[in-house]
């Protein structure tokens, strides 16, 4: 019983995480059909941004509450600044071009952000745990679970939520679902579609980097911690359906809630479980569980 | 077809490069210097608990080297006179890059030995191209014992001890601390440090305290960085202890996880590694943790004229204390250095050859920050010493961590005996043990 | 005289759509037949199950006696029955004769990946069939013009000349006329039935203009709400007051007409 | 003289003058050039693949897959002859490839580089979980023989560079007629239009599942050779970013030639090598800018820049 518990809440947990850190990649993909290989240098930039913040916050003082906050801002700000060097500086040049060449392109300006984090942060790793420490834990039965935990799962509910208002009832939104569905129909209809996809690749970059601000004062940040992240997000999205939100979502339950069960019952078998399962649901569903590719017309 | 410039481009390139290389290397005076490969992470994950402390430890102690001012007897300038270049080149990459780099090294930069290795796989690939190119080659940190069990090697040479004293040491501080455990636990990264670790630790175990038995087996990913799920299942077990070979961003994440969910108040760690954190994690850390440093290195390090000189050297240039990988890296410059100057004497004049260094180097011993090490195992290319645990308190006054109640293992009861296979050894009962 | 093509009672559904139902059609060698009916009524439908692009939902269809119902596209064309397509389906970044060298080598080839790899693609055989079919069709002059920059007329003729590339017997065009300016219609058609004619290919073929139908078809199947509603010789066909409501929108103005 | 025969005489000209000068070549460029060459034969399989528009993100599956049937072959036989373990490795890797084409032949684009990223990556799960073959430090290759003989000292390293030409040259050649056959020519048009293809009376699935065969057995070579020129295998063969590092090489070298497989890679690992060796805290840096630069200005890769001069050569004549 507690057991399972366990894997329900741990499983929870994990897909809080992987959600966050995957929706702004297939968000990315649903609108501009690019495989964003720079989603872990988000990731990573969001993470070392918050630990610079949370060190100019704490070192000050100053309140705990409002350092969380003043963290998730700092990171989407860096989030936002190389997500504009980006997409204007490199990535407009290939709109067109291929995907998986597009996929190339988002690879070296990874390469070369992994560089930048060494030249701008020096290789020492960097600690960001206030939070995490005064959100402080409550015990059920044995188990001891961390309140940041519980507002990491509140927190990816929030954005999913958000996500799916936004897309319903926004303008911008149902701007971005015309271009999910048919870019041609969109652009003969008068959308502008390069400042859709400048706008959602910036909301992305900031996504990402949220993601890496929420997991800062859980772990350490050190170099490479964004190539982890983007084969965990890549599994997550091609799961759920790329381009879908939802998708993302149910990918990141399914991999949390498996991933804690391997851990709770067979924990020799945690290495595979992501890939394993990845390799099941394409087996059945090529294309992911929420996928909207259609089958040509001839 | 694009073949020939193939060759064109290769052949231009390469003179072009060794054309330059060669004109920057020029000798600035008499006496060539002798020069050293120092390999280690300088990228990825692994640059900042060990790479850049090892750089920054051999940087301090070639200076120290060079000018003189090392505690006798290594007050000679350099190596035996001549002054020592080095030149760094990173570990990271595939092992197929880092052979081709101990190549670049040996046979395009001409260097004399080649000191470096963190990682054991890039130890074990290394190896056998040493041995073909005769190069004098010292690992510092890599910690498989299967290097010399292999196969008898010549021109290679690890001065640090290998990693299984790291392990029988943990087992036998535990003991001595909880003389009736039952249940222990451990969690350790799923590569072969972590596989290799947890099996000498388990093996060491059943020798010496038949009765304790394993409760949970916990083996993450490498660099998983998330441990809700681990931390739950051991907060719903009993164990006494838990075991772990974790390192830096892994190390300090689960401590962050665990701090925040309490498994500390359950159970203590005893980290084989948890020496290279305890100057960032400070009060994060808790306390009673048993602190590992891979040999008597850092807080653990005997205090004498060598642990004091590198200890201060190294933190007043770089602001904070040494920690193990620095520590194993001046040991084994030191340990080249008596090597080489051994040699020298014997030929009377002139720089040593290769051949003449290799004799010289087996089974010397000689002393270092981290005490007196011996080269007896592998015909005298590998050394040991004796080692230390110890647990870990946090000083608030100091705001500065300290290790206390440490305990020293002699080193022939935490090493198996020449000749023997460490794997072998433990599993038969750590027969031959000296305590 | 034979039977070439037995279509009994076939039927397509989508869901609770119902794309084409009780469709029975008796095709012999050698004719040429036109498909005449509104978007929708199911004739590219029926041109999809003929040639395996769909499955019929019930229903069978027999070519040449032998039972290809369900079979996938590729199998039904090594058996013989080929198609062009309402857009043209060519290779865009290739040159119209490396699309029709492809087109003939596959043609000459066995099926089997053996042949396939030891087979050259330059083999002489397949050059020269491609460049006669290139000259039949009358489109020698764009050969090294890459597919994507054709006109409209040129790309549909070439998306023919590969259909046909195999030998086929039975030949199944969809709208070869659609996207094609009025002045350029019969022309393009001259070309492809005559060069049909010398490859002595029986033809289906889907069309909207009626003028067309009347002059190129031997039989017209008139296609209404997924069902075939008028199956005789065009006249006969074109003069019927059901397709004339239902299809060709006649009816109404003539009807104004002697109104007036 | 017809083109291709041009081509074939040049090809193997230079790969007579690069075998000849090896001797007069210094040793660490002679190893570099042969783990270069090793990794081009991956990189031919991509090839094959790219023109497709098929990338695979997991190509290391195949490579890892040859690696370490020459080391296990060197590990519990007696078996030593290169030309044995070698073929073992390829067979393994066609194998291994025909197995995992049932599935993957049926996706293209990004789906089809994420499953076969997926892949490799249960192969590198289940290498670094078996700890009897060293997990991820892995372990020594033994020295192979040419029938009989044993190699000693620098012979050892050139008969190796001599191996992996003899392979290359065989492989540039075999790849070349392939690309010249009716199911190599086939690449091209099932990436312009599948439907076409179908409607030619050739199933795209079976073709891409051949060629997936092709490319596998390549990289299983190339992984087979590797393991004897660097004398140890590892898991980190099979991960993700050893298979990023072959598909940068075909972005180097473009695929437009069988050629500029070989001459990617030989310029990608001098690059690597000098960016180590001036930046060595760096280096990815640099590389991702070359990776950069080359898909931004020279999208064909450095192979079109050989047709460019031989375009405007043609024209002054």
């Amino acid at each position: 019983m507690l057991t399972a518990f366990a894997i329900v809440t741990d499983g929870l947990v994990y897909a809080a995480y992987l959600f966050l850190v995957a929706v702004g990649l297939t968000l990315i993909f649903g609108v501009m059909k690019i495989l964003n290989v720079t989603h872990g240098s988000f990731y990573a930039f969001g993470a070392y941004g918050a630990a610079t913040a949370a060190g100019i916050w704490f070192d000050r003082g100053l309140p705990d509450a409002g350092g969380f906050l003043f963290m998730a801002l700092f990171a989407m700000a860096i989030g936002l600044l190389i997500g504009i060097i980006i997409e204007r500086g490199t990535l407009r040049f290939v709109y067109g071009r291929d995907e998986v060449v597009v996929v190339l392109v988002t690879y070296a300006i990874f390469l070369i952000l992994e560089d930048v984090i060494v030249l701008i942060w020096g290789p020492r790793s960097y600690a960001a745990y206030q939070p995490m420490v005064a959100a402080g834990s409550i015990d059920v039965g044995d188990l001891t679970l961390s309140i940041y935990d519980i507002g990491l799962v509140v927190l990816a509910g929030v954005v999913a939520a958000a996500g799916r208002w936004a897309l319903k009832y926004t303008r911008y939104g149902r701007l971005l679902t015309v271009v999910i569905f048919d870019r041609e129909t969109a652009a003969a209809y008068g959308i502008n579609v390069t400042v859709v996809y400048t706008v959602t690749f910036l909301i992305g970059a900031m996504l990402g980097a949220l993601g890496g601000a929420v997991m800062a004062p859980k772990i350490s940040v050190t170099l490479g911690i964004g190539v982890e992240v983007i084969v965990l997000a890549f599994a997550v999205v091609a799961i759920g359906g790329m381009g879908s939100v939802e998708g993302a979502l149910i990918g990141a339950l399914i991999v949390g809630i498996s991933r804690a069960a391997a851990v709770h019952l067979v924990p020799q078998l945690e290495l595979f479980v992501i890939y394993a399962v990845m390799a099941l649901v394409l087996g059945f569903r090529p294309y992911g569980l929420f996928s909207q590719v259609q089958p040509r017309k001839i | 077809m694009d073949i020939r410039w193939s060759l064109v481009a290769s052949v231009a390139l390469s003179l072009a490069y060794t054309g330059g290389a060669s004109a920057q290397q020029a000798p600035a005076a008499d006496a060539p210097p002798v020069k050293l490969g120092i390999v280690t992470f300088l990228s990825g994950p692994a640059a900042s608990p060990f790479g850049v402390p090892s750089r920054n430890g051999a940087e301090i102690v070639i200076e120290a080297l060079n000018a003189g001012k090392a505690p006798a007897p290594y007050n000679t300038v350099g190596f035996g006179g001549t002054k020592i270049e080095a030149k760094y080149v990173d570990e990271a990459g595939s092992t197929a890059q880092v052979v081709t780099e101990f190549r670049n090294l040996v046979q395009r930069d001409k260097m004399d030995a080649v000191v470096g290795y963190i990682s054991s796989g890039s130890c074990l690939a290394v190896t056998p191209v040493a041995e073909e190119l005769q190069a004098l080659t010292v690992y510092f940190d890599c910690g498989t014992p299967r290097i010399f069990e292999e196969k008898a090697r010549k021109y290679v040479f690890r001065p640090p001890p290998h990693a299984t004293m790291d392990n029988t040491a943990a087992a036998r501080f535990l003991l001595a601390k909880k003389k009736d455990i039952k249940l222990l636990s451990g969690i350790n990264q799923n590569y072969a440090w972590g596989q290799d670790s947890w099996r000498d630790f388990v093996g060491a175990m059943k020798a010496l305290a038949p009765k304790a038995a394993v409760d949970k087996e916990l083996m993450p990913k490498l660099f998983a960085g998330e441990y809700g799920a681990e931390i739950s299942t051991l907060l719903t077990s009993k164990s006494e202890a838990l075991h772990t070979s974790f390192w830096d961003g892994d190390l300090e994440s689960f401590v962050y996880q665990s701090q925040a969910r309490g498994l500390s108040r359950r159970m203590p760690i005893l980290g084989t590694a948890v020496e290279s954190v305890i100057w960032r994690l400070k009060d994060k850390l808790p306390d009673g943790t048993i602190v590992g440093a891979r040999g008597a290195n850092g807080p653990l390090a005997p205090d004498n004229a060598y642990s004091r000189w590198f200890k201060q050297i190294y933190t007043e240039r770089y602001n904070s204390p040494p920690n193990y990988p620095a520590y194993q890296m001046a040991l084994s410059l030191l340990g080249l250095k008596v090597a080489w100057e051994s040699a020298q004497k014997k030929k009377g004049s002139g720089k040593p050859t290769t051949d003449e260094v290799v004799a010289s180097f087996e089974g010397i011993s000689f002393d270092a920050p981290s005490g007196l090490v011996r080269m007896a195992l592998g015909n005298g290319h590998q050394g040991i010493q004796d080692t230390a645990y110890g647990i870990y308190k946090f000083n608030k006054q100091k705001n500065e961590g300290e290790v206390v109640d440490i305990m020293r293992f002699p080193a022939e009861c935490v090493n198996p005996p020449a000749g023997q296979n460490a794997d072998d050894w433990i599993r038969d009962g750590m027969k031959g043990a000296k305590c | 005289m034979s039977d070439i093509l037995v279509v009994r009672d076939i039927e397509k559904t989508f869901g609770a759509v119902v794309a084409a139902r009780d469709i029975s059609v008796v095709v012999p060698v050698h004719q040429t037949v036109g498909i005449i009916g509104a978007n929708g009524a199911g004739k590219t439908t029926f041109v999809n199950m003929i040639t395996g692009h769909l499955t019929p939902s019930k229903g069978s269809i027999h070519f040449e006696n032998k039972d290809i119902t369900g079979l996938p596209s590729r199998d039904i064309v090594r058996l013989g029955i080929s198609r062009s397509f309402q857009v043209a389906q060519v290779f865009p970044t290739m040159t119209v004769l490396e699309n029709m060298r492809i087109a003939s080598a596959i043609a000459n080839s066995r099926d089997s990946i053996l042949d396939r790899l030891f087979r050259p693609i330059d083999a002489p055989g397949a050059v020269v069939e491609a460049d006669a079919a290139l000259d039949l069709f009358q489109i020698a002059r764009y050969r090294h013009a890459k597919a994507v920059t054709l006109p409209q007329g040129v790309r549909k003729l070439l998306d023919i000349a590969m259909a046909v590339a195999g030998s086929p017997r039975l030949l199944l065009l969809d709208e070869p006329t659609s996207g094609i300016s009025i002045e350029e219609k019969f022309g393009l058609m001259e070309v492809v039935m005559s060069a049909l004619k010398t490859r002595r290919i029986t033809v289906l073929f889907v069309e909207h203009d009626m003028e067309i139908v009347g002059r190129f078809a031997d039989r017209v199947l008139a296609f209404y709400d997924g069902t075939v509603i008028a199956d005789a010789p065009p006249k006969a066909v074109l003069a019927d007051p059901k397709v004339q409501t239902l299809i060709s929108g006649t009816q109404r103005a003539h009807v104004g007409q002697a109104d007036a | 003289m017809t083109m291709p025969a041009r081509s074939s005489l040049l090809g193997a000209l230079a790969f007579i003058a690069v075998a000849a000068v090896a001797p007069w070549m210094p040793p660490w460029l002679v190893s570099l050039a042969t783990i270069a060459f090793a990794n081009a034969l991956v990189v031919l399989g991509l090839i094959i693949l790219w023109r497709t528009g098929l990338v695979p993100f997991g190509q290391a599956l195949f490579y890892a897959i040859g690696a370490y049937a020459v080391a296990l072959i060197g590990r519990y036989t007696s078996v030593r002859d290169v030309f044995v373990v070698i073929l073992a490795g390829a067979i393994f890797a066609g194998i291994a490839a025909y197995l995992v084409g049932f599935l993957l032949a049926r996706y293209r684009e990004i789906f089809f580089a994420m499953l076969s990223l997926a892949m490799s990556m249960i192969l590198y799960g289940i290498l670094v979980k078996t700890e009897t073959l060293g997990s991820t430090d892995g372990f020594h290759v033994e020295a192979g023989t040419f029938f009989g003989y044993r190699p000693q000292g620098v012979w050892l390293n050139l008969s190796i560079y001599w191996l992996v030409l003899g392979f290359s040259a065989v492989m540039a050649w075999l790849v070349s007629l392939y690309f010249r056959s009716v199911a190599g020519s086939l690449s091209n048009p099932i990436r312009d239009n599948e439907i076409r293809v179908e409607f030619l009376g050739i199933s795209v699935d079976r073709l891409i599942h051949l060629k997936l065969v092709v490319s596998g057995i390549l990289a299983g070579i190339g992984g087979a050779l590797a393991a004897l020129a660097v004398q140890h295998v590892d898991p980190a063969m099979a991960y993700w970013t050893t298979s990023g590092g072959f598909v940068f090489v075909t972005i180097l070298a473009g695929a437009g030639s069988v050629g500029a497989a070989f001459v990617g890679s030989l310029v990608f690992e001098l690059v690597r090598s000098i960016a180590i060796d001036l930046v060595p805290g760096e280096w990815q840096m640099i590389l991702g800018t070359v990776l950069l630069l080359t898909i931004l200005f020279l999208p064909e890769g450095l192979g079109s820049l050989y047709g460019r001069l031989r375009r405007r050569k043609d024209a002054a004549s």
